[in-house]
């Protein structure tokens, strides 16, 4: 399941809507990424996520795919926010459901490096007075 | 023709989109130009090869064809997740 | 934080309590294993789970320290249930906290590894009219 | 001296633990001949070496000296996580 939202997300009530539907899942391994509140070495005071929303879907969805091909994942779940976000909260959750621990961990791993690289999202940093557009590092 | 801009570009273009009605660029190289001339201060980002181009909401990497009915994104290096 | 106890927990709750002390913490892989409902190609009822309480808590103390150590992280979150549990209930969370990504995620496995490998952990798994003790492999 | 039990070795020892009392073994080695003496079940598995002990809530992996105050545990191959 891909979800794109400006909305904040419960991690547990989100796992176990997957979780629920399959017996057979001995293993989920969750990444949440968070708005730090120092970056670079500058404070930061929030950040403005901006989406390329039908295309993120769908590159996400293919990224998605081929971690749940690659790594016989069970089900896979991502959630990427967007719009003001403030120090604390919550950006994304990547969940990868499997059988056994070392698929969902290279599942989670290999979702989360593509998105990183591909997925159509921008952050705008806010400082002080300024602010700045980040650019992933590989 | 539509012609999406994300992030810093839209600092450069002043807008989120446009559209192209007529003189349709046959490929991405030929838009290329065609932005270069309408937006001179994306000529260096669109020259040093830093952005992207997705045709209907696929990423391109070579100088693909493009039809008017097209949707067409430019954006910067991506920093989700 | 070590517990041990042998009441479900809810995972968006207990990442809040540690996430909340640190705006620096940007990344958090977390793990959960789960009771499956087939293991080794045998139906399982319920398990119960045994532990030796007073060495898990000082074995997992050091694991976590040492992953701790070698990935820099800020913080770093254990919980294992012990008793009776029934297929599809939690019965372990391990959830590693960090600036960047690549250490949560690096820690999280090294202490799955190790807790599999050396934490006073035994699960005796029900079947329809047998029981089994269980061995983790490696 | 406390000596605990784990897992199916409680099957064999029939308790969960015990105390010895007096004629103390003085290191891990001696501690299993007793206990070959005391569960000739256990021998075997003791023999094959998949037991692991520790000595006040820490691994030994070799032949430690005991005391007769120590808590001393005997384990199968551990199933957590």
């Amino acid at each position: 399941m891909i979800k794109i939202q400006k909305k904040e997300f419960n991690i547990e009530k989100e796992i176990k809507i997957i979780k629920d539907q399959y017996s057979s899942v001995g293993a989920v391994n969750t990444f949440v990424g968070y708005v730090r509140d120092i970056n670079n070495n500058r404070d930061v005071k929030f950040l403005d996520l901006e989406v390329y929303k039908e295309m993120a879907i769908k590159e996400l969805s293919k990224i998605k795919d081929n971690a749940v091909d690659k790594w016989s994942l069970i089900d896979c779940l991502i959630i990427h926010r967007y719009g003001r976000l403030h120090i604390n909260e919550k950006i994304v959750l990547v969940a990868c459901f499997s059988e056994h621990r070392n698929d969902s961990f290279e599942g989670c791993k290999f979702i989360m490096d593509y998105l990183k690289k591909d997925a159509p999202f921008w952050k705008k940093e806010f400082y002080n007075e300024e602010s700045s557009w980040l650019q992933n590092t590989s | 023709m539509k012609i999406k801009y994300f992030a810093w570009i839209k600092d450069i273009t002043k807008k989120d989109y446009e559209f192209i009605e007529k003189d349709f660029p046959r490929n991405i190289n030929e838009l290329k130009k065609n932005l270069n001339t309408m937006y001179p201060d994306l000529e260096k980002h669109i020259m040093s090869d830093i952005l992207r181009f997705a045709i209907n909401k696929e990423y391109v990497s070579e100088n693909s064809e493009i039809k008017s009915t097209d949707e067409i994104a430019i954006f910067p290096p991506v920093s989700g997740g």
